[in-house]
């Protein structure tokens, strides 16, 4: 049954108006790419989803209406984010950062520190003096601790040394297979994405122009929507 | 008709003494049954530069003819020599500040309550009479906190335990306190008007220093009194009015101003009053528009003041009685009953200085 | 001057440093934990009081008044931040100031409104007054030492939520990012009430405590603002710690220049003068140690670097 | 949306046009109240450089208010006693001509704001504001004891200082000379706005590392910006002391900087005609609130709440768009 | 061998007891590209920062075309010929695209000090930001105002920025980040052509564009230089396949 559904959503920044009317649908247990060129409204359908932003049209989570639940209550629901240019809680430190909104499950301290040792070295670092891929892995990390049922990752592997994304790739993969969890992923690349993804939806100028599996996304798709 | 300008303080933290002023200003002319005095009222919101405008106002807008009301002397040096100066006349129901009594004094100007030092002059005087030989003294640290010091010292005959000037609008004093206490001190005086008085005398009865306080009206009078609460049941103070003065016009004043506002009146009231009705006595002699009749008139003073005899000195300002009294507590009612003079007959000491 | 008297005075700077920390303690709170800047404290300060001494008056009982100070000042809290602050928060400082601003201007001629304009009564109750003898023969007044007990206890409460308890954890992180917080579940609004009123309460708490020694009357709320706002800025705003040690700095500085400056100008001025330019000096001292407090640290002795 | 160059020109037909209607009308008053807000205005778009160009919150610059004052203060007061200024080492009279005054005035709040800025730069943000705050303490408490020129009383100058071929006891010929000084202060914001310097300071006030890596000082550009500032807004001071034929220590307190400040946020910062705007709103509010009640603080706070929470850039803002435009 | 243009020696810095850089030396030479790389916190940006002085090194010293620049500020590097771009983007997003980059044209003409006629009628500031902009691609966006940029358009506008300044050499902390497929290759693209104004030392994550574009790689690990050759020897490394790259490559 489907978890999260979108239809018709638009939104704008002030005057401008950034979505056109974004539908998907994405089932419990799924994980689905979340793709498009630079500026095309990815990361704002994201932020529609988590309520960050108003939004007209309708936003379904596991049979909740979201359009009219502050963010907080929607993230109650179980959406888990990893948001673009990472937000984390600059003068917490990291394990405070890990903590502040923790909810109980599957996911706590030690499972998180054990997929990114990094975060126990650093555990009582401001997250400010972090470096930047150490800050990514924290607010994967973050996220994960609210044990949501849907975690959006929102280019959650930019700044990563190439083995610790192959160690996101495969954590997601088990992530999946483990508990069941949904996942939205937005990330450049296409590659990595085809690796991991069930389906993908692609956004052209705040709309959604392809939705389908993974494997019908062929070359010549990505060639028109993404230019590679 | 004759109109009126009273510029005063009716917003903020010092509203209490500019609305007595009013009242008791309104009650007399309310009185007087003369519908020919227009007043304009405005607040100056304890701001110099507010009152200066107001000033302008009235002179250039309202074209009134005779101003009052100015509560504080910063406020009164602001605006009293510029309107004396456009040949208005000025009567000071509150302020006196030295430099409008000696040198700066001016014929259209007229202090009805008294000059600034006066007061503590009589706190001084009083101190004497009470045989205390080493006072400790202390007052902000402004120019009327400064007069307030001079104007004991030039009374006070015994020697000082020491002399503090303290931070304006300062709330704890128990440094200060402490210096009491070591000082060896018999008494103490202090000037602290409005909200550093009550906090003063509150720490000082908690402290357990029990020498006695002389100080002037200003932090004793009706309006302040009941904030002090006992703290101040006994402490000397000096003051040209006490509501339990002897004479008809200000036992009259007393029941009617009762009546009228619900309260006791204060100090502040008793000059509201006294200011109107000197105002009207000469009124009732000359017209405004002659301004050398009408002068005269006022200098006679030919009124009934609450505080019995009035007369101004060739400064124009009040030579009169100034007493001494006592903080009592009648019922549930913190007042201060009349222990006697303690300067009588006083001028003021810049008298000499005017040339007029 | 004696050692008695020295020691009194060190023991008076301290405890008026501690009382700062009273006052300051809720403004260290919203200021420096939510970032906003709040002229309103001072009123919040004010609503306390009277409430204190409306109570007092009414009851004659002084902790029905303090609760009575604290509900108060708490509800008023809540109010305003519901209806006015929350909007502010996202806003730049400039806007706070003038909204804040405006509270202050409705919350004085409120309160006049409501009271009068004279000043209101409000004393230690009599198992509180008097002095009591400290060890070495000081005599001090037993309510000072109950409240440094008050701003004491109030500074470890305060410490204590805020770095150790998952509340404190959560307002920082909202400081940092509200947005944020709030997408990773947390209810930050109203979390954000409940720490301006609790912010509000304590401000209120203070008012009537030292109203009980000072004067409560309109307008008392805006000199203990700006040393309040002293008080943070020289220990470093959001650190707890840091608005103790201020506060302590600060009362020390104003009582021992208070005391001392004169004295030491009368070494070679005549008494009058020494009094007036000492005292003088004296109340700008605090200013003065501000101003070379953040220039030597510029965000204060315990302000995150930046 | 009323174009913002549009707006600005109502603004300033208002300058000119209600002054020389209530000449018209034999309302003196409501020239003084306009020469007053001029003054004021002239104050905020000093402080709108640091502010709305700079980004520095100064919570103190009723110091350079206060100095601007004082030296007109103290010149007139020697000139109308008499008396030197300075013997030694050399003599200096006082004087009652407005523009000495207004150099000196320029000249004082030039080196003050040198002084405090070198010393608050050093420091941002909020610390930024109570360090600015402090400083405006300090002169305060100095001005209240420093007996010699009146202490918290002030000093009043008996005649309003002269300007050449002018009668500046007129009003409307005082409010020429201020409105006068306005423009030009205006016309001087607006150039500086558009400058090099001012494109320079608007980026260290939104990128400030990006200025350091284009090679250029931010600090001195913020200082510079800062002492412009205080001696546009010391000038101002001199105005409001002959204005008012006075000068007291509440020039320098700290609500006088929260006004100035408030001027500018009521009319929007940054905006060219914020201050006089805002200046124009607030002592008009003052004046018509002032005869409703003994209580209309709590309206005139109750509708600067009204601008902030719902006019989001001041009233400029409201009226002309949120974004500040190129005028 | 071409003469280095900016090389450190020995730096090293700590964090309390965390090694951030250890004996780091190395050189930018003329005309190439320079890559870091290496795991997240090996000491990459310290680095970089390090190089354009808004860090101190312990010890170590830094030099720009034979000058010790270890003493100077940043904004002194600035101005002796370190362009750099900001991982985050750091434009004034109030202003517009021309704006931004004649503030970069104003600083290298070092004489912010005119008050008087507007910086945008000053045709020599307005043509050398021109210039930057035509060099970057963004001429048709120039009265845009910043905010309303995409990412990569923004990405673009802070190397016009450096540009402008005609730097001797550029430093680059991930350029590519945030930017997609598509944008990453154009920027590729882009760097190969703009090292022959000016070599750059590039950190970035992004292998393809590493791989495409580096003339030389150095890896550092814990703060310390592991390894230093061409692509080909790199990828060929074992130690920094496990250390970094994993089976990838
Ligand atoms: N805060 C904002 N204010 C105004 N416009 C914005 C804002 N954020 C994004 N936009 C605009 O909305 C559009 C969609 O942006 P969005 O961030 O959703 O793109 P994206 O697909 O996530 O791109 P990227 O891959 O670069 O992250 C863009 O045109 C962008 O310029
Ligand atoms: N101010 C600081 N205090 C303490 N540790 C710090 C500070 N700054 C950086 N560090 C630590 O130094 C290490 C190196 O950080 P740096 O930012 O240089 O890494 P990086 O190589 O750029 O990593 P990334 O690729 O993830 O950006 C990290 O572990 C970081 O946590
Ligand atoms: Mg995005
Ligand atoms: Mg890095």
């Amino acid at each position: 049954m489907s978890l999260l559904t979108l239809s018709k959503v638009s939104a704008s920044y002030g005057v401008s108006q950034a979505l056109f009317g974004v539908s998907l649908k994405l089932s419990e247990g799924e994980v689905m790419a979340l793709m498009g060129r630079n500026g095309m409204g990815k990361s704002t359908t994201v932020k529609c989803i988590c309520r960050m932003l108003p939004a007209q049209g309708q936003i379904v989570f596991d049979g909740h209406d979201l359009a009219r639940l502050p963010s907080h209550r929607a993230a109650r629901l179980g959406i888990g984010l990893v948001p673009e240019g990472r937000r984390c809680f600059a003068s917490l430190t990291v394990e405070e950062n890990l903590v502040a909104a923790a909810r109980k499950g599957h996911w706590d301290m030690s499972r998180v520190t054990a997929l990114f040792p990094r975060l126990a070295e650093r555990k009582d670092q401001r997250a400010a003096s972090l470096s930047g891929g150490e800050q990514q892995m924290l607010a994967i990390g973050r996220a994960l601790m609210t044990n949501p049922r849907l975690l959006i990752l929102d280019e959650a592997t930019e700044g990563l040394a190439p083995i610790i994304r192959q160690e996101i790739w495969s954590a997601v993969g088990s992530l999946k297979a483990q508990t069941g969890l949904s996942i939205l992923v937005i990330d450049k690349s296409v590659k990595e994405l085809r690796g991991v993804c069930d389906s993908a939806v692609i956004l052209e100028r705040g709309r959604s122009v392809w939705r389908g599996a993974m494997m019908d996304l062929s070359d010549d798709i990505t060639q028109a929507h993404l230019g590679v | 008709e004759t109109k009126v300008g009273m510029i005063t303080t009716l917003s903020g933290g010092g509203a209490g003494l500019g609305i007595d002023v009013r009242d008791g200003f309104m009650l007399a002319i309310k009185q007087s049954g003369r519908n020919d005095i227009e007043v304009v009222i405005e607040d100056d919101q304890r701001k110099p530069d507010v009152a200066v405008q107001l000033a302008d106002k009235m002179v250039q807008s309202e074209k009134v003819d005779v101003m009052t009301g100015i509560i504080w002397s910063n406020l009164a040096m602001a605006v009293i020599p510029s309107v004396t100066a456009q040949g208005k006349f000025y009567l000071s129901p509150n302020a006196g500040p030295s430099a409008l009594a000696g040198k700066g004094c001016h014929q259209n100007y007229f202090n009805v309550a008294w000059q600034n030092d006066n007061l503590h002059e009589a706190a001084g005087a009083y101190a004497n009479s009470a045989g205390y030989g080493k006072t400790f003294i202390l007052a902000p640290n402004y120019p009327a906190g400064q007069d307030a010091l001079t104007g004991y010292k030039r009374f006070f005959k015994g020697e000082l335990a020491g002399e503090i000037y303290t931070q304006l609008g300062q709330t704890d004093y128990a440094a200060e306190i402490a210096q009491i206490r070591a000082s060896g001190a018999d008494s103490v005086f202090f000037f602290l008007p409005g909200g550093m008085g009550i906090a003063f005398l509150k720490q000082y009865a908690d402290s357990g220093v029990d020498l006695p306080v002389v100080g002037p009206a200003f932090s004793f009078d009706q309006g302040i009194l009941q904030a002090v609460g006992d703290a101040a049941l006994g402490v000397v103070n000096t003051s040209q009015w006490n509501k339990d003065l002897d004479n008809a016009t200000n036992a009259a004043f007393v029941e009617s101003f009762q009546a009228e506002f619900g309260r006791l009146p204060s100090l502040y009231a008793s000059q509201g009053f006294d200011t109107a009705n000197l105002l009207i006595s000469a009124l009732e002699k000359a017209d405004v528009s002659d301004a050398d009749a009408f002068r005269a008139a006022l200098k006679a003073a030919e009124f009934a003041s609450t505080r019995g005899d009035f007369k101004f000195g060739n400064n124009h300002h009040p030579i009169q009685t100034i007493y001494a009294r006592e903080v009592v507590k009648e019922g549930d009612v913190y007042t201060n009953k009349l222990i006697g003079p303690a300067l009588e007959n006083h001028a003021d000491a810049y008298a000499a200085d005017c040339k007029m | 001057m004696s050692f008695i008297l020295i020691a009194e005075q060190v023991l008076n700077g301290l405890q008026f440093g501690i009382m700062l920390f009273l006052m300051a303690a809720g403004l260290t709170l919203i200021f420096g934990v939510m970032g906003l800047i709040n002229l309103a404290h001072g009123s919040l300060y004010m609503v306390g009081a009277f409430a204190a001494a409306a109570v007092a008056g009414a009851t004659g009982s002084f902790v029905l008044a303090l609760a009575a100070a604290m509900a108060a000042a708490a509800a008023a809290g809540a109010l305003i931040e519901l209806l006015v602050i929350r909007r502010l928060y996202d806003k730049d400082h400039l806007d706070q100031v003038l909204a804040t601003f405006a509270l202050i201007l409705i919350f004085s001629e409120g309160t006049r409104w409501m009271f009068g304009s004279f000043p209101l009564f409000l004393q230690i109750p009599p198992y509180l007054s008097g002095p009591v003898s400290l060890p070495g023969g000081i005599e001090y007044p037993l309510y000072r030492l109950v409240l440094i007990g008050a701003g004491l206890f109030v500074a470890a409460g305060l410490g204590l939520m805020i770095t150790r308890t998952r509340i404190g954890i959560q307002i920082r992180a909202g400081e940092n990012d509200r947005e944020m917080i709030a997408a990773l579940g947390v209810d930050i609004s109203r979390l954000y009430t409940l720490i301006f009123a609790l912010g509000a309460a304590l401000a209120g708490l203070a008012g009537a405590l030292v109203g009980a020694i000072q004067s409560v009357q309109v307008g008392m709320g805006e000199p203990v603002l700006i040393l309040a706002f002293v008080v943070i800025v020289i220990g470093g705003i959001g650190s707890i710690k840091g608005a103790l040690v201020g506060a302590l700095l600060v009362g020390l500085t104003d009582t021992l220049g208070g005391v001392f400056l004169p004295q030491f100008f009368g070494l070679f001025m005549t008494p009058a003068a020494a009094s007036s330019v000492g005292s003088s000096l004296a109340s700008m001292a605090i200013y003065i140690l501000m101003g070379a407090v953040l220039i030597w640290r510029p965000t204060g002795l315990y302000g995150v670097r930046a | 949306m009323m174009q913002e160059r549009y707006l600005n020109a109502t603004i300033f037909a208002i300058l000119v046009v209600l002054p020389v209607w209530a000449v018209w009308t034999d309302e003196p008053f409501t020239i003084t109240l306009m020469t007053r807000a001029a003054i004021f205005a002239l104050a905020a778009v000093g402080l709108n450089i640091a502010l709305g160009l700079g980004g520095l919150v100064s919570f103190g610059h009723a110091v350079f208010f206060g100095l601007g004052g004082y030296a007109m203060g103290i010149l007139a007061y020697h000139a109308q006693t008499y008396t030197p200024l300075l013997e030694a080492p050399l003599l200096i009279e006082g004087t009652k001509s407005m523009p000495v005054i207004w150099l000196v005035a320029i000249l004082v709040s030039t080196l003050a704001a040198l002084l405090i800025g070198v010393l608050s730069l050093r420091t941002g943000g909020v610390y930024f504001i109570m360090i600015t705050l402090a400083f405006g303490q300090m002169f305060y408490y100095f001005a209240i004891s420093w007996s010699a020129y009146g202490g918290e009383d002030g000093l009043s100058i008996y005649v309003r200082n002269g300007f050449p071929g002018l009668n500046t006891l007129d009003p409307i010929q005082f409010y020429g000379i201020c409105l006068a000084i306005l423009s030009l202060a205006l016309f001087v914001a607006h150039r500086l706005a558009k400058s090099p310097f001012g494109l320079a300071l608007g980026a260290v006030r939104q990128v400030p590392q990006r200025v350091e890596t284009v090679g250029l000082n931010g600090i001195r550009l913020k200082l510079v910006a800062f002492v412009i500032s205080g001696a546009i807004t010391g000038l101002s001071g001199a105005l409001f002391a002959d204005l008012n034929r006075f000068v007291s220590p509440t020039m320098f307190s700290w609500q006088l900087s929260g006004e100035i400040m408030v001027f500018i946020i009521i009319g929007g910062v940054g905006r060219l005609f914020g201050p006089v705007a805002g200046a124009l709103i607030f002592v008009g509010l003052e004046h018509w609130l002032g005869g409703l009640s003994d209580y209309w603080h709590v309206y005139l706070g109750l509708l600067l709440l009204l601008i902030v929470l719902f006019g989001r850039g001041g009233i400029i803002g409201m009226i002309a768009g949120r974004e500040r435009s190129d005028v | 061998m071409s003469e280095a243009v900016l090389s450190t020696y020995g730096l090293s810095k700590s964090f309390g007891a965390l090694k951030a850089s250890e004996d780091i030396s190395l050189d930018l030479r003329a005309g190439e590209i320079h890559a870091i790389i290496g795991p997240n916190g090996a000491g990459k940006s310290t680095l970089i920062a390090q190089i354009c002085g808004t860090l101190e090194p312990d010890v170590g010293r830094v030099e720009l075309m034979g000058r010790d620049v270890t003493g100077l500020s940043a904004r002194a590097r600035a101005k002796a010929g370190l362009g750099r771009t900001f991982q985050i983007s750091a434009l004034a997003m109030e202003d517009t695209v021309l704006q931004n980059a004649v503030l970069g044209a104003l600083g290298a003409s070092g004489r912010p000090w005119r008050f008087w006629t507007p910086a945008l009628k000053d045709k020599s500031l307005v043509a050398r930001a021109d210039a930057a902009l035509e060099r970057v691609g963004l001429e048709d966006f120039r009265n845009m105002r910043t905010a309303e940029l995409s990412h990569g358009q923004r990405r673009q506008l802070e190397v016009a920025v450096a540009l402008t300044l005609s730097p001797k050499a550029f430093l680059m902390d991930e350029p590519m980040a945030g930017l997609g497929m598509e944008g990453s290759q154009r920027l590729t693209g882009f760097l190969s052509e703009l090292k022959q104004e000016a070599p750059i030392l590039l950190v970035e994550h992004d292998m393809d564009a590493v791989f495409a574009l580096a003339d030389r790689i150095s890896v550092l690990v814990y703060g310390r230089v592991i390894a230093t050759g061409t692509v080909d020897d790199i990828r060929a490394n074992r130690e920094v396949r496990e250390a970094y790259l994993g089976e990838e490559s």
